[in-house]
């Protein structure tokens, strides 16, 4: 769909912080495009996001927000565009080798191992984290390995499921199942920690509890993180910076509160009903 | 003898051999793409062809198994080879649909692995349900002679370049062609072929027209049984008849769907007749002699098959006409 | 603490029942729990196996009525190592091979080529079998594992049979084709002991021919070795792939390059299984490369129980005996009576394993060993509370 | 009447010891060292019939089946052969055992067939195992028998290597092999369609496809002076062989070579017909039999071939045996039910002569062993590869319009013995070295 | 007695319970939407109407022209006369354009209707009035659907709905991804499409745009319905709008 309507001249007033100026940018991608077929899902979009920034992308259904963090954690190939994770590229690369680098992904569905327990799935990130994306260790056992135990008991306390260690996660309520999701990403210790939706699903007192949680991380691990969640509160409730998707491209880029007081964005996401 | 001749001979053959896996590919293509059904039973159906085929077709004297022990070792209705052509299909239809309905259909929400297993069982049970009562033994499929009492079926038949060539199997090249064809037109052309196009893609839209997509699911079963059945009955004469043949066929008639790429009914056509080239043409090839070594290239045929599979799926894993896989 | 769960399937979590205090001690604590369950396992193992031939083929009463044979025992246990490989890659980690022949009977023919041609030494036979097998593993593997479900499953049966008919005709100078690799004739062990003559004294009497001792210290480390493994990273990661292979991925594993080993891993046990296979028959049937023997190991690991240590073996051993001894029973009477229930019984196995196989995926898909552990669970329940 | 065996000289020597046990019901277990499954515990001697009950020759395994029940029948109550023509034997079982028997499938396959005789042997404790159909089968016996020091008397295999490089001592075969074929069939073949021709074989590829094609290349080369043109492979188990044969009416050759068997066999030789073949060659099939005559019907119309023992043999104990088994069974018995009968009864009237199970003895008494009474002429089980020196029949198949019931084939000719074979450091013996017997 | 009346429905998605006792009911011929913010439960709430599992009825009722078809399955509600224009549009990508728009005729078409006889209030639409109604779409009759750029493939989720014999025609957020001039034709179809007489079921979550056409309005959240009314009174319902359509 090709329609020239409102694109073009927002994104590149919004400022674009230049690159390799002293401290680089944690992430950024540069003319980051991914077309399905004919559709374009995302469209040329240049994002930055600063170490210790909390950054939201917000924007309609199919404005290509999951497809966004798809291609950063390559999920998905970039049709066109770099991605840029501490200074070196991960186009290319394959989706473990960049959470080797820091880069941890929370779901949008909770994707978890259903069959295992509570503690074995954490400890799998654990693992993950602590012995790298393969090892020749299959002599070992696993007990002896005291620092992923170490690392799984400090996620299950964490995100707060420690008493339920030995359930098997598939038995676990679905708000509980979230918060596990939210701990696997967590176990890795990522220095970026994207999130898609983490609250869908979640009645309000859950949705309480994960944004608490989401905000004790952020004070304790200094975690740097690109949330995409649709219920407003929590948007401008814990960003730092609101980017806006439409149609795939940037429409607007600012603080919650010149988010909130652009046209723009009302026109094409929160559906023009006045303030 | 020509070259010329000689390559005739070689892609004839090539084409009656790849026929029969075809009757056999279409089915379990279509079964594939559209049920997302894995069914290693395939070959079981045309098992059960075959012995319909030889039954219906023939007066047949079993010499061992169950049904000989209890006194029925005359078997068979001898009502000549047309009526088998006719009936064939449909009672392997209506197997198909007894399939569908019964083993595939609590099986469709279950893992692939569960799938495969559950029918390579069900595989296993019918093969030893034909070695119990029929025996065994290799049963002679004798091959008709005429059609109707006047269409000669068998014997050889001059053909320009080629020389002479089996009638049969000619028939069974122009069997295949019909039939794939007919299958082609159904599906490509036609409501029920638009239903179940859509439902490849996304059965509960269909559903959600307002059509009952089970049914288009039945038949398409039952039409991928019933062309098993007939390279079971045109396959027959061309083969001995015995319980391991349905097993024998499976792994080919796999490797032309694989080949072809799944869910097309033309990549079957192409995947089938692959397989049915490279095999004729190894066998058919002269042996090389370099310096003292000779290069026989028969022993290759079987292993030329698969090398060719391989390289084509590494090539091109979704097979030659198949459609890429949708990303995540 | 010890005396419960010795069968290796999810043990890491039962230890940690005292709570969630963690400590150096209690890692220490729970790490020789660990090491005295896996003494325990191997333990267990050894003694099953060191009284099963005895009981199977020489006691008195138990052995009249299962009409066992030495022989069998072994190739039993044989089959059993084969299993436990395989169930590493179907049960743990989720990937259906049908090309497991290729091990098995690669191995065979290796180890059997180089007993004419270089040494009939029994160990250099198995490790050059199993060598190979890896080898080859690592090869097919590499190829197979580029696509997933039903083409995996699809692939590794091509590969198979492709070694199959190279075997069949290509190769036949080396492998003697069609009419099997004969000429075998397998060396003493350490020079000394002759694999066919008895053991002397008790070990004569329980275990009978060094043939056995020679199998059984490899089924023996086979359990431990998998034993060890599923309770390694790789037996987590592997469940892990199973469940959820897009998660494993993406919490930073090279899931590919574990389902290779994993693979691999298998491949290894069917190559001991295989050399042993030779050793122990002195001659390697072609068919020993054909799918349907792929297709057997199929159905010995999932009658037997998938996902557990001792299922696959299980399923192995019911499986020869049913193709072995209840194939030659003639007449099935009514138990303790005269009562003819079936005719030729014996003809109709195939048809009984087919129809046990199918019924156990539709409704029992964790098997015979998981029924059987069901059951002890259930009981353990009534008579001993719910004491977690 | 028929005269039994006349004991040459190999056994006579040591044979002392075994008279001496025979009084004794232990079967001699002070003189002789356990060996094998000796000695025999209890009062009853068990045979193994290891025969294909399923697979492609399963049709000429349950005929063999019911030849080896009548063996044993006849040798615990008397009847058949062994009241006419085994002088050796009682009639009241062997020596003072009753016989009885396991029997097994071997499915037509090597690894099935070894399960199956490794389990008459360890577990039934059989003493003395036959059985045989496919050559690869009968050979991996042989070698499991060899091993475990149990007699294998072999019964349907034509390989020249059951007996050549496959040899064994334990291992001991009346039917004649595809060298012998060769032999009779060459000069017939070159006297009814001449000299100077070339010939095209296809060959089942496995052990006995392998020495067929081998020796019928010799044979029509050497004596009949013919050129092979090609020799082509075709895997054990093909049943549609058009590629095959294409290739073969390609080559331009006068006479095409079939060494396929059974049903394999009617079926090339079927399509072969069907394809035209026979209207620009010849067709041979070395060796017949009668289920695949059957099926193939009016396509064997004049092609010459050998078999091993036919009821239309007329001398006194093949018409014996038909009558026996006619009795029995209500059926007319094919060559292989022969072959298994005659065996199974070779052996007992050995361990008979013996007077001992111990299997190194009964092995003396076989080797070298002289006799007439089994339908085919004088023959000897030659001590050197254990192979039957014998006669071999020849036939020409019958135009569908001649065939009835149990004919399908004319007797052309029984090739004396005189004529055939080979000694012990030529052929297929040349390369066989039998191994130990204890 | 309404169209469509949903009485106490609970639906779950396996062990989530989505919709809490949700009762509504829609007149003949009005418009009426069915508002709320992502993940309220709309979806839900028009596929527990259309017969489409998951999720599952577990307790309620749904009664369409005052026959109970809780639990009746998907084709056959279809084939009663509600039509669903699902979320992402879920054309068929692999056909071509007059091949999805014929395939919503296969079941009306007599001798395609798989055994079973229908009646209908109104009609569907023919093929050349639903190309009139959509000459984007007229022009592109031959393509493959998949190659539609998304207000196309939009267009022909519509048009395809509405070649159905349709009484009640739902509408899952139709405006989704569509650039705002196209927006305005599809609004005309559905005024247009409403004027012939079938009812809509309108879901959005662009409260502003669904309350321009609809004439009564209700507000879903966390699965249960929290607001019922007139189109006024929710515009002029600051509160409501603020807390449950996050504006
Ligand atoms: N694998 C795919 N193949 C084809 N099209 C796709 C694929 N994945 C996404 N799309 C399309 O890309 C567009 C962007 O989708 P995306 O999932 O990124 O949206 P989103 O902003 O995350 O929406 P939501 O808020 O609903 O999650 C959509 O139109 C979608 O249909
Ligand atoms: N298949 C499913 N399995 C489990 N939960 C689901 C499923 N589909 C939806 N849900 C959950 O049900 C709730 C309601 O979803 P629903 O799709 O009905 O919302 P919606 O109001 O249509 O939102 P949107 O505006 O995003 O379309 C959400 O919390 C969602 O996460
Ligand atoms: C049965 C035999 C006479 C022929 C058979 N094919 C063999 O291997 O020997
Ligand atoms: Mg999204
Ligand atoms: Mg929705």
């Amino acid at each position: 769909m090709s329609s020239d309507a409102g694109d073009g001249s927002d994104r590149e007033s919004t400022p674009t912080p230049t690159p390799d100026a002293g401290s680089e940018p944690l992430l950024q991608t540069h003319g980051l495009t991914k077309e399905f077929g004919g559709l374009v899902a995302t469209d040329d979009v240049d994002l930055t996001v600063e170490r210790g920034e909390r950054v939201s992308i917000i924007g309609p259904n199919g404005a290509g927000k999951s497809t966004l963090i798809n291609l950063i954690t390559r999920r998905l190939d970039p049709t066109e565009g770099d991605i840029r994770f501490k200074g070196e590229s991960i186009v290319g690369m394959e989706p473990h080798e960049v959470v080797q680098r820091g880069v941890s992904k929370s779901f949008q569905t909770a994707s978890i191992f259903p069959d295992l327990t509570v503690r074995e799935n954490a400890e799998i990130a654990a693992l993950a984290a602590e012995q790298g994306d393969f090892g020749f260790n299959f002599f070992t056992h696993r007990n002896k390995l005291t620092d992923v135990h170490e690392r799984t008991e400090n996620t299950l306390d964490a995100v707060g499921l420690l008493n339920q260690a030995h359930t098997d996660a598939e038995d676990l309520p679905y708000g509980d199942k979230r918060r596990l999701e939210i701990g696997i990403a967590l176990a890795a210790e990522p220095d970026l920690l994207l999130m898609d939706e983490p609250t869908a699903g979640m009645s309000p007192e859950e949705t309480k509890a994960t944004v608490d949680l989401i905000e004790e991380v952020k004070e304790e691990l200094g975690l740097t993180f690109v949330l995409v969640e649709h219920d407003m509160e929590i948007v401008f409730s814990i960003s730092d910076r609101i980017v806006v998707l439409n149609r795939g491209q940037v429409i607007a880029e600012g603080t919650p509160e010149e988010i909130r007081g652009n046209p723009d964005v009302q026109e094409a996401y929160l559906g023009g009903v006045e303030l | 003898m020509s070259v010329v001749s000689q390559l005739a001979t070689i892609l004839l053959n090539g084409l009656q051999q790849g026929a029969i896996y075809v009757l056999l590919a279409v089915g379990l293509s279509i079964i594939l793409g559209t049920l997302k059904f894995v069914n290693f039973a395939h070959g079981a159906l045309y098992l059960i062809g075959t012995y319909a085929g030889l039954f219906i077709a023939l007066d047949i004297t079993l010499s061992s198994g169950k049904l000989q022990e209890w006194g029925y070792a005359d078997f068979g209705l001898g009502w000549g080879f047309l009526a088998a052509l006719v009936l064939v299909p449909l009672f392997v239809f209506a197997i198909g649909l007894l399939m569908e309905r019964f083993l595939a259909r609590p099986f469709y929400d279950r893992p692939d692995t569960d799938q495969i297993l559950v029918t390579f069982g069900l595989a296993i049970v019918v093969q030893e349900l034909f070695r119990i009562l029929f025996g065994s033994n290799s049963l002679p499929f004798n091959q008709p002679e005429y059609i109707l009492s006047v269409i000669p079926v068998s014997g050889p038949m001059q053909l320009p370049i080629v020389g002479n060539f089996p009638r049969w199997r000619l028939w069974v090249i122009g069997i295949t062609a019909v039939l794939v064809g007919i299958v082609y037109l159904l599906v490509e052309h036609t409501d029920f072929g638009l239903v179940v196009r859509a439902g490849t893609r996304d059965a509960e839209m269909v559903r959600l027209l307002g059509i009952k997509i089970s049914r288009p699911y039945l038949v398409v079963f039952g039409i991928g049984a019933a062309l098993a059945g007939v390279a079971g009955v045109v396959g027959g004469p061309l083969n001995v008849v015995n319980p391991t043949v349905g097993m024998n066929i499976l792994v080919p008639a796999f490797l032309t769907v694989v080949i072809g790429g799944v869910g097309t009914i033309a990549g079957a056509v192409v995947g089938g007749l692959i397989i049915g080239l490279v095999q004729a043409t190894l066998i058919g090839l002269p042996s090389v002699t370099i310096a003292s070594f000779t290069l026989n290239f028969s022993p290759w045929s079987q292993v030329g098959l698969y090398a060719i599979a391989a390289i084509i799926l590494l090539v091109r894993p979704q097979g030659i006409l198949g459609d890429e896989e949708v990303a995540p | 603490m010890s005396d419960r769960n010795t069968t290796g399937e999810g043990s890491a979590n039962a230890t940690s029942d005292g709570g969630a205090v963690i400590s150096d001690g209690s890692l220490v604590a729970r790490w020789e729990a660990i090491r005295e369950r896996e003494v325990t396992v191997v333990g267990l193992t050894v003694i099953a196996v060191a009284l099963f031939p005895w009981l199977f083929s020489r006691a008195p009463v138990v052995s009249d009525l299962l009409l066992g044979y030495q022989s069998l025992a072994t190739l039993m246990l044989i089959w059993g190592i084969f299993a436990v490989g395989f169930d590493l890659l179907l049960g743990y980690t989720g990937l259906l091979s049908f090309g497991h022949a290729a091990f098995w009977g690669g191995a065979a023919y290796v180890a059997g080529i180089v007993a004419n041609n270089v040494s009939a030494d029994p160990i250099v036979m198995v490790v050059s079998g199993t060598v190979f097998a890896i080898l080859l593993a690592w090869v097919l593997g590499f190829l197979s594992l580029r696509r997933g479900g039903i083409y995996f499953s699809i692939l590794t049966l091509a590969f198979g049979q492709m070694l199959y008919y190279m075997s069949a005709a290509p190769l036949a100078f080396l492998t003697g084709g069609e009419n099997g690799l004969t000429g075998i004739s397998v060396g003493a062990l350490f020079g000394q002991f002759h694999l066919e003559s008895e053991l002397p004294s008790v070990a004569g009497t329980l275990l009978g021919n060094w043939m056995y001792l020679f199998v059984a210290v490899f089924a023996v480390l086979a359990v431990a070795a998998a034993y060890r493994i599923l309770n390694s990273p790789y037996g987590m990661v592997f469940r892990a792939i199973r469940e959820n292979e897009q998660r494993a991925e993406f919490v930073g594993l090279n899931v590919w390059r574990y389902k290779l080993m994993a693979f691999i891993i298998s491949g290894a046990f069917a190559g001991v299984a295989g050399s042993l296979f030779t050793i122990h028959g002195s001659y390697v049937p072609l068919q020993s490369l054909y799918w349907t023997e792929s297709g057997e190991i199929v159905i010995m690991t999932v009658l037997g129980g998938t996902a557990s240590l001792f299922g696959p073996i299980a399923g192995a051993g019911l499986y020869l005996y049913v193709e072995n001894i209840v194939s030659g029973v003639q007449t099935l009477y009514l138990p303790f009576t005269q009562v003819v229930l079936v005719q030729d019984f014996g003809t109709y196995w195939h048809l009984l394993l087919g129809l046990v196989f199918v019924v156990v995926i539709w409704v029992a898909p964790s098997g015979i060993w998981g029924g059987v552990s069901d059951l002890r669970s259930s009981v353990r329940n009534l008579v001993g509370g719910d004491r977690r | 009447s028929g005269n039994g065996g006349e004991q040459t000289d190999g056994g006579g020597g040591d044979q002392t010891g075994g008279g001496d046990t025979d009084s004794g019901g232990d079967g001699g277990s002070e003189d002789y060292p356990a060996l094998g499954n000796y000695p025999i515990e209890g009062d009853t001697a068990i045979f193994g019939f290891n025969v294909p009950q399923s697979g492609p020759y399963a049709s000429e395994g349950q005929d063999e089946l019911r030849a080896y029940e009548l063996a044993v029948k006849h040798l615990n109550e008397g009847g058949g052969w062994v009241d006419s023509q085994f002088d050796d034997l009682s009639g009241d079982g062997v020596l003072d055992y009753t016989i009885d028997y396991v029997d097994g499938d071997t499915a037509t396959d090597a690894d099935t067939a070894r399960q199956s005789a490794s389990r008459m042997i360890q577990r039934d404790n059989a003493i003395m195992v036959s059985g045989g159909s496919s050559s690869a089968v009968a050979i991996a016996v042989q070698g499991l028998c060899q091993n475990e020091n149990v007699l294998f008397m072999a019964c349907l295999t034509h390989s020249n290597d059951t007996t050549g490089k496959d040899c064994a001592r334990y291992g001991f075969r009346e039917m004649f092999n595809a060298y012998m074929t060769g032999q009779a069939l060459a000069p017939v073949v070159a006297e009814e369609y001449g000299e100077d021709l070339t010939f095209y074989q296809l060959y089942a590829d496995y052990s006995w496809g392998q020495t067929q094609q081998a020796s019928m290349e010799k044979f029509m080369t050497e004596v009949a002076g013919w050129e092979q043109a090609n020799s082509v492979a075709t895997p054990l188990g093909t049943s549609d062989y058009q590629s095959y044969l294409s290739e073969a009416a390609n080559s331009g050759a006068d006479v095409l070579i079939l060494n396929h068997y059974g049903l394999d066999g009617a079926n090339s030789v079927q399509q072969a017909v069907d394809a035209g073949i026979d209207e620009d060659m010849e067709i041979l099939v070395p060796l017949y039999n009668r289920p695949m005559a059957e099926a193939a019907g009016g396509a064997i119309e004049g092609i010459y071939g050998t078999v091993a023992w036919d009821s239309q043999i007329d001398n006194e104990p093949s018409n014996q045996f038909t009558q026996a088994f006619q009795d029995e069974y209500d059926r007319v018995p094919s060559g292989p039910a022969q072959l298994a009968y005659a065996q199974t009864l070779q052996y007992a009237a050995a361990v008979e002569r013996a007077g001992t199970f111990y299997p190194p003895e009964v092995i003396k008494q076989l080797e070298d062993y002289e006799y007439d009474n089994i339908g085919m002429g004088a023959e000897t089980m030659r001590a050197c590869d254990h192979q039957a020196q014998r006669d071999v029949p020849v036939v020409q198949g019958l135009p569908e319009s001649e065939q009835e019931s149990g004919r399908y084939f004319d007797i052309i000719n029984i090739t004396s013995r005189e004529e055939l074979g080979y000694a012990c450091d030529e052929g297929p013996a040349a390369e066989c070295e039998l191994g130990p017997a204890e | 007695m309404s169209l469509l009346e949903l009485s106490n429905v609970d639906s779950y998605y396996g062990e989530s319970h989505i919709l809490r006792d949700v009762t509504m009911n829609v007149e003949e011929g009005e418009i009426c939407a069915l508002l709320g913010r992502n993940g309220a439960g709309k979806t839900t709430t028009l596929r527990s109407i259309a017969g489409a599992t998951p999720p599952e009825v577990r307790d309620g009722t749904v009664s369409f022209k005052g026959r109970d078809i809780t639990g009746t399955p998907a084709e056959d509600v279809s084939a009663g006369g509600i039509s669903l224009v699902p979320e992402e549009r879920r054309i068929f990508p692999n056909l071509t354009v007059a091949e999805n728009l014929h395939l919503a005729e296969v079941v009306r078409n007599k001798s395609n209707t798989w055994g079973r006889s229908l009646s209908f209030d109104r009609e569907g639409m023919s093929t050349e009035e639903v190309y009139a109604q959509f000459p984007r779409l007229d022009e592109r009759r031959g393509q493959k659907a998949g190659t539609l750029s998304g207000g196309e493939q939009q267009m022909l989720a519509i048009a395809r709905a509405l070649k159905q014999n349709t009484d009640l025609l739902l509408l899952d957020e139709p405006y989704e991804g569509l650039a705002p001039k196209i927006i305005e034709d599809v609004e005309d179809a559905v005024e247009r499409i409403s004027d012939d007489g079938t009812t809509i079921l309108l879901v959005e979550q662009n409260a502003a745009a669904a309350i321009k056409l609809a004439d009564r309005a209700y507000v879903i959240d966390q699965g249960g319905i929290v607001f019922d009314g007139t189109a006024e009174e929710l515009r002029d319902d600051e509160e409501t709008r603020e807390r449950y359509l996050g504006v």
